[in-house]
């Protein structure tokens, strides 16, 4: 009894409204602020632009249309870089995929309670992230020169960052009940985080590794502007030569499409075994 | 002492011959990579030894002169990746609902699923020349070309969250009476709303990095600059550019953590 | 807006350019794309875009970028107006487009330049016919110095039907190096034995490899291939073509243009051009053309 | 009034959620529904607001048989149905009130609820019912920060503001500990009382729903094996409903699979 | 024998986890430690294997004070206490066997358990664990394939094939229905009186306390405020431990804040 009266009532008499003036007056303002940064850019970016945009979507039509149909008889000339780009992928998946897991480790809050080490390790892991991929194949071209080792390079680095933190963050939300009985039965750091954390990420693991896979597919592309190998580079040499290639280069758009969608394909029929 | 060991476990057929094929496709596939890649590591190493010295020393010693350059394109390239993001993360928003299995059913949600893969399928460089064409090589052209390149992206990573909803919540709000829009803005955005600020952010973030696409319609922007140093081996110049980077990444960071902290 | 009957760009032949010729835009986009086959890369247009709207009173916006397909294409629906484009991309948006040369860049003194054939010194390649059986590195199968010319020239020179023929059965291999200097490189580190690019692409690695201008030589050269257009497109009046050209022109006596020029850009000078000094690069498209298409 | 006549319920997957029930549940009676896991408590009770639709038989609720009904009564039956769940079914993020306010949703146009344009009335009126279940002072903390027993405070608060005829309740307090969980039930009884509210509650403790329950139903494999109030519920009872007599049922397990 | 003598323990955020406790336990008793939510019973009992740890006075196992242990010892001490949780705790895609095993961990090196080598008797050692709970016909299910009672009886196979000296139970029973409950309690109950494992139990629910202990801890506010044998339970008891008639309580939700 005594216990309700304390507590200060509130003293809306009239009925609350949903959300306190504050909470409303922030949201208001970082909206408005967003939408006004939002038209700021629109315009800005749209000082340069000559005519009006009605004649834009005829024009990317007429554009788009140009790639079409697709030249696939095309195809029989790209096998071998279609083959490498997956292999490049292959390789640069698996070794991301190895490296991750003890970075991973380091960078969940979970596992690593000494926070120097989870602080340094997530920052390493954010400063990663922030180098974009063509910055990073212009930097391994640079060091290794051409050819595939700076791409395979570029990718593993590329991919660490996402890798790392997805998985970080699958770690994070894994039931760390099972790991307190694994300990409480007397097992080691090591012990307890295979046989009670592994286990549970496992599923996430593998379908997160097939998903960073696909992105290297895609990366290739990319890689292609700086002499890394790969498909990529096919696309980008197509494309220099102008719309009668058009088809060839939308020829090879397609097989990226039909090689990732097999990649999905795998990845959730494997999914489905490991779970 | 006797032993009792518990009996040998039955796996089906099904499940061996899976686990099977599974492992032998795995090592085949292996095989195949490193039979059809041959990495020519000496060649690679002597070039390290010897590029080392020339490069990485100069990425660390940014040339300062150059900072003022990299602010103002480091700005405009905020601009443009805002814009293209913003956008992005609009029109993602309806189609992430066309894409996701819990709210259109396991077939129909098949063709926005094919959609967003379709749309992450094309290359930048033909984003590029698609939005060049319809609006002329500027900054605008970027905006486009980021918005629709994001829009796969960021629409495949909304259908999954909103995959993930609690169900109880909806069948809440159902037992209520609500009827599907109320569900909608009573049990789903509340789920969904704060995933889909930290994507969209992410996507900005990952927008002002992947910047190269800029470069070709002439929207300028970090990109340009990327290409060009690299393509003058200013390594130096780089090393701005990446600090450039790094920091506006960060101050992002900190920005939407903020934001998220308000919103959320 | 300009031209609005003009629809049907580039399906048919010179005529409609002429008849569109009319109205001035008040406004002139210049896109700019920097020739690959140089030693410094230029990364701006601002210096020439400032001058030329002086010049004509017209806004003029200048833009990079990086790829030359992009700037053929935005010609093409007339969202650029004056193209600063490597040969080959000009006969490509001249074919399909309409777009006009009116002027072209002067460096070393010379309105064109060559492709060479580098290969080591200690190599025993003397000459084309040594090249047989060896390995080719070139920049990018779209680069018009280091391999549409060099390509077309031994496919001429040892009757070879296309290029795939090329790559394959004469050479014993190919390497794809993304860059001039590269492909000089990859010769140099015995990666390749041959490099086709741009005259003298050795310079470009002699801060690194002092000793390229011995350990490597050059056995053979290409023909002509003119220097970087400045092209117009169709839809832009005669009048102001004129005007354009002339200001252009005038850059040549201007003391502090031909510095810039000179600085940025690496030119010497500007000179007139016509169409009918890129028909050697439009021959070799079209032998191109058909390998590309089946 | 609630009847169900000789209603079943088979599951897509062929499982028997209800066979051949009849009830009749009379207007203001507190009504506790007992039996094991599985047994068919919360199939029964979704059957009433047509969460799950029984295959077979006839539901009546105020003399309609709701079997019929599509999509616009269903909203009204859903409307005057308040529901009441193990898991509270709390939109997390939102806050308290938002959360109450949302047993109006029923009551409420589309557009308004979207714009979040609340009538005064709906406003006090859930203000009211916070006050009611002694939570008024969370109203504008999230639901997320609220422990389970007051999170399942502001469910009954919802349920309030819905101003139902009838409370259906899954298992209320599954998730709480006792002392938590009798006070959840006065909570329910008092409402049931003093706005005379027919309520329906599924339980897996027979100990508590003879404490609170006027009439007890007992189910088991789907099937109504109990129907009596309170006070009838003997020895032999719990073994009708358990499936043997409680005690050994315990020491063998049996009753698992 | 474990002697609780002055323990206190603060929690980095200032609370008071336990407060001046001194109790003895002696080999092979079993007992039950009751008290409201927050009283304090599971920071009691996660003292006894240093899950966590007592900022004062000292805690002796079997003569020693483990306050002082460092990894290694740690470990031993784990190795003999075998602790149940709740939420049972398992891993819920690993099998049966695979998590009753984990109970050997203490008694494995890191290689051996990282591939799965565990010895012929460690096999047959958790197999018969599996059989003693009655559960061996699971041992190749997957864990989230069991019902709670199953899965806590998992827990209890786990446990027994650690061969402990100690049982620490942390509420083994309030996520199960009552039935369930009783069964849990009985099995832990025989493995006491077979084996003679000393057995340490905490409950919500007095009256379960008082069916299956040898002795009571009555606990509020991290203070011991009852220890006795079962039958020296009162009304005044129940005061004591719940700060005031049960009943009362109940109602006013008082516990909550
Ligand atoms: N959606 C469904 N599809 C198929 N079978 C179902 C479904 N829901 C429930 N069942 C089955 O119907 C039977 C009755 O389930 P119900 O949920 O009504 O039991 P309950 O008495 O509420 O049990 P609990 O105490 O575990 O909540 C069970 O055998 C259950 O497995
Ligand atoms: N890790 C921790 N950090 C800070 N305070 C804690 C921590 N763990 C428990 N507490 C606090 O210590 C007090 C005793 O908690 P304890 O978990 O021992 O209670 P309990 O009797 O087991 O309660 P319950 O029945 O809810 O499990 C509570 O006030 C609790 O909030
Ligand atoms: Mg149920
Ligand atoms: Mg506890």
């Amino acid at each position: 009894m005594s216990k309700s009266n304390t507590k200060k009532p509130l003293k809306i008499k009239q009925p609350p409204d949903i959300y306190p003036t504050k909470t409303k007056a922030q949201v208001t303002i970082i909206f408005f602020a967003i939408v006004a940064m939002y038209l700021y850019s629109m315009n800005w970016t749209q000082r340069d632009m000559v005519g009006d945009i009605t004649d834009a979507p005829a024009n990317m039509v007429s554009v788009l249309g140009k790639f079409f149909p697709p030249n696939y008889s095309y195809w029989s000339n790209i096998w071998d870089e279609m083959a490498l780009t997956i292999q490049m992928a292959v390789i640069a998946t698996t070794i991301a995929a190895i490296i991750t897991v003890p970075l991973a480790l380091l960078s969940a809050r979970n596992i690593t309670t000494f926070k120097p080490l989870y602080y340094a390790t997530r920052t390493f892991l954010n400063l990663l992230r922030t180098i974009p991929d063509l910055v990073l194949a212009v930097i391994f071209v640079g060091l290794f020169g051409i050819g595939l080792l700076p791409g395979i390079l570029a990718l593993i680095v590329f991919s660490l960052g996402i890798l790392a933190k997805l998985i970080s963050e699958t770690i994070e939300t894994v039931d760390m009940s099972p790991l307190e009985a694994m300990r409480a039965s007397g097992g080691g750091t090591i012990q307890v985080i295979w046989t009670g954390l592994v286990p549970q990420v496992l599923p996430q693991f593998t379908s997160l590794v097939l998903y960073v896979f696909e992105i290297n597919v895609r990366a290739s592309v990319v890689l292609g502007y700086v002499g890394a190998g790969g498909i990529g580079q096919v696309l980008q040499s197509q494309l220099r030569y102008g719309h009668i290639a058009f088809p060839n280069a939308m020829a090879i758009i397609v097989l990226i499409f039909i090689v990732v969608l097999v990649i999905e394909y795998i990845s959730s029929k494997l999914r489905e075994a490991l779970i | 002492m006797n032993l009792t060991l518990p009996p040998k476990p039955k796996n089906s057929l099904f499940k061996k011959l899976r686990a099977i094929v599974i492992t032998i496709s795995i090592i085949a596939l292996y095989i195949w990579t490193f039979l059809g890649i041959d990495l020519d590591w000496e060649k690679a190493i002597n070039k390290l030894i010897q590029q080392f010295d020339k490069v990485i020393p100069m990425l660390f010693s940014p040339d300062w002169s150059a900072t003022g350059e990299v602010a103002l394109t480091m700005l405009e390239t905020i601009f443009i990746a805002f814009a293209g993001s913003l956008m992005a993360a609009i029109l993602a928003v309806p189609l992430s609902f066309l894409a996701a299995n819990n709210m259109m059913g396991k077939y129909l949600s098949m063709p926005g699923k094919w959609l967003l893969s379709a749309i992450r399928a094309f290359p930048d460089l033909i984003l590029a020349i698609l939005f060049v064409v319809a609006v002329g090589p500027n900054a605008f052209a970027g905006v486009l070309a980021i918005a629709i390149g994001s829009t796969g992206m960021l629409g495949k990573l909304f259908s999954e969250i909103i995959e993930q909803i609690d169900k109880d919540v909806v069948q809440g709000m159902q037992a209520n009476g609500a009827n599907r829009t109320q569900v909608l803005f009573y049990a789903v955005l509340p789920q969904i709303i704060p995933e889909f600020l930290s994507y969209a952010i992410y996507r900005f973030e990952v927008d002002i990095r992947a910047s190269s696409i800029l470069g070709i319609v002439g929207a300028g922007g970090i990109g340009t600059m990327i290409v060009f140093a690299s393509a003058n081996d200013n390594w130096s110049q780089m090393g701005t550019i990446l600090v450039g980077i790094i920091v506006v990444v960060t101050v992002i960071d900190f920005t939407s953590a903020f934001i998220r902290k308000r919103i959320v | 807006g300009t031209s609005d009957e003009d629809d049907t760009q580039g399906t048919d032949g010179d005529a409609q350019g002429e008849d569109a010729a009319g109205e001035t835009p008040e406004k002139i986009v210049m896109g700019f794309v920097p020739s690959q086959d140089s030693e410094t890369i230029a990364d701006t247009v601002q210096p020439l875009a400032d001058r030329l709207s002086e010049e004509l009173g017209i806004e003029v916006v200048g833009q990079v970028m990086t790829d030359y397909t992009a700037l053929v294409e935005a010609m093409g629906a007339n969202q650029v107006q004056v193209g600063f484009i490597p040969a080959f991309g000009y006969v490509q948006a001249n074919q399909q487009y309409d777009v006009e040369v009116i002027l072209k860049s002067i460096r070393y003194g010379s309105g064109t330049y060559r492709a060479q054939y580098v290969v080591r010194a200690d190599s025993g390649i003397e000459s084309l016919a040594d090249l047989e059986g060896k390995v080719w590195a070139y920049g990018d199968q779209g680069s018009t110095s280091g391999y549409l010319f060099p390509a077309n020239q031994l496919m001429a020179e040892f009757d070879i039907a296309n290029p795939t023929d090329l790559e394959t059965d004469f050479f014993s291999g190919v390497v794809q190096t993304g860059g001039h200097d590269n492909s000089v490189q990859a010769v140099y580190d015995g990666d390749a034995d041959v490099a086709t690019t741009f005259e003298d692409a050795r310079t470009e690695i002699e801060e690194n490899y002092p000793d390229v201008m011995e350990k490597l030589k050059v056995i053979g050269y290409t023909e002509d291939i003119p220097n970087d257009t400045i092209s117009v497109t169709k839809e832009l009046n005669d009048e102001l073509v004129q005007q354009i050209k002339t200001a252009f022109l005038a850059f040549n006596d201007d003391e502090e243009m031909i510095a810039i020029m000179k600085e940025v850009y690496n030119w010497d000078a500007i000179s007139e051009a016509t169409d009918a000094e890129y028909k050697v690069v439009k021959d070799t498209y079209e032998i191109f053309k058909e390998s590309l298409t089946n | 009034m609630i009847e169900f006549k000789d209603v079943s319920l088979v599951y897509p997957n062929g499982t028997q959620g209800l066979k051949n029930v009849n009830v009749t549940i009379n207007d203001g009676e507190f009504v506790v529904i007992v039996g094991l896991s599985g047994a068919g408590k919360s199939t029964l009770i979704r059957s009433i607001n047509r969460l799950v639709t029984p295959t077979n038989g006839s539901l009546l609720v105020d003399d309609e048989d709701i079997l019929k009904y599509r999509s616009k009564n269903l909203r009204k039956l859903r409307t005057k149905t308040g529901m009441i769940f193990q898991n509270y079914n709390l939109v997390k993020r939102s806050n308290v009130l938002k959360n109450v306010l949302a047993g109006r949703l029923g009551h409420t146009g589309t557009l308004r609820s979207i714009f979040n344009m609340y009538s005064k009335k709906d406003k006090s009126l859930a203000y009211e019912s916070l006050k009611r279940v002694n939570i008024e002072e969370k109203v504008y903390n999230r639901a997320d920060e609220l422990s389970g027993g007051q999170q399942q405070r502001v469910s009954i608060a919802r349920v309030l503001t819905q101003q139902p005829k009838y409370i259906l309740a899954d298992e209320p307090v599954a998730s709480l500990d006792p002392p938590t969980s009798h006070q959840v039930m006065t909570y329910l009884k008092k409402i049931n009382k003093e706005d005379n509210i027919t309520t329906i509650v599924n339980l897996h403790f027979i100990d508590m729903a003879m404490e609170y329950a006027d009439r007890i139903i007992g189910m088991r494999a789907g099937e109504v094996v109990f129907d009596g109030p309170a006070s009838e519920v003997t020895e032999k009872t719990f073994e009708e409903i358990y499936g043997r007599s409680i005690r050994e049922d315990d020491l063998r397990g049996g009753t698992e699979s």
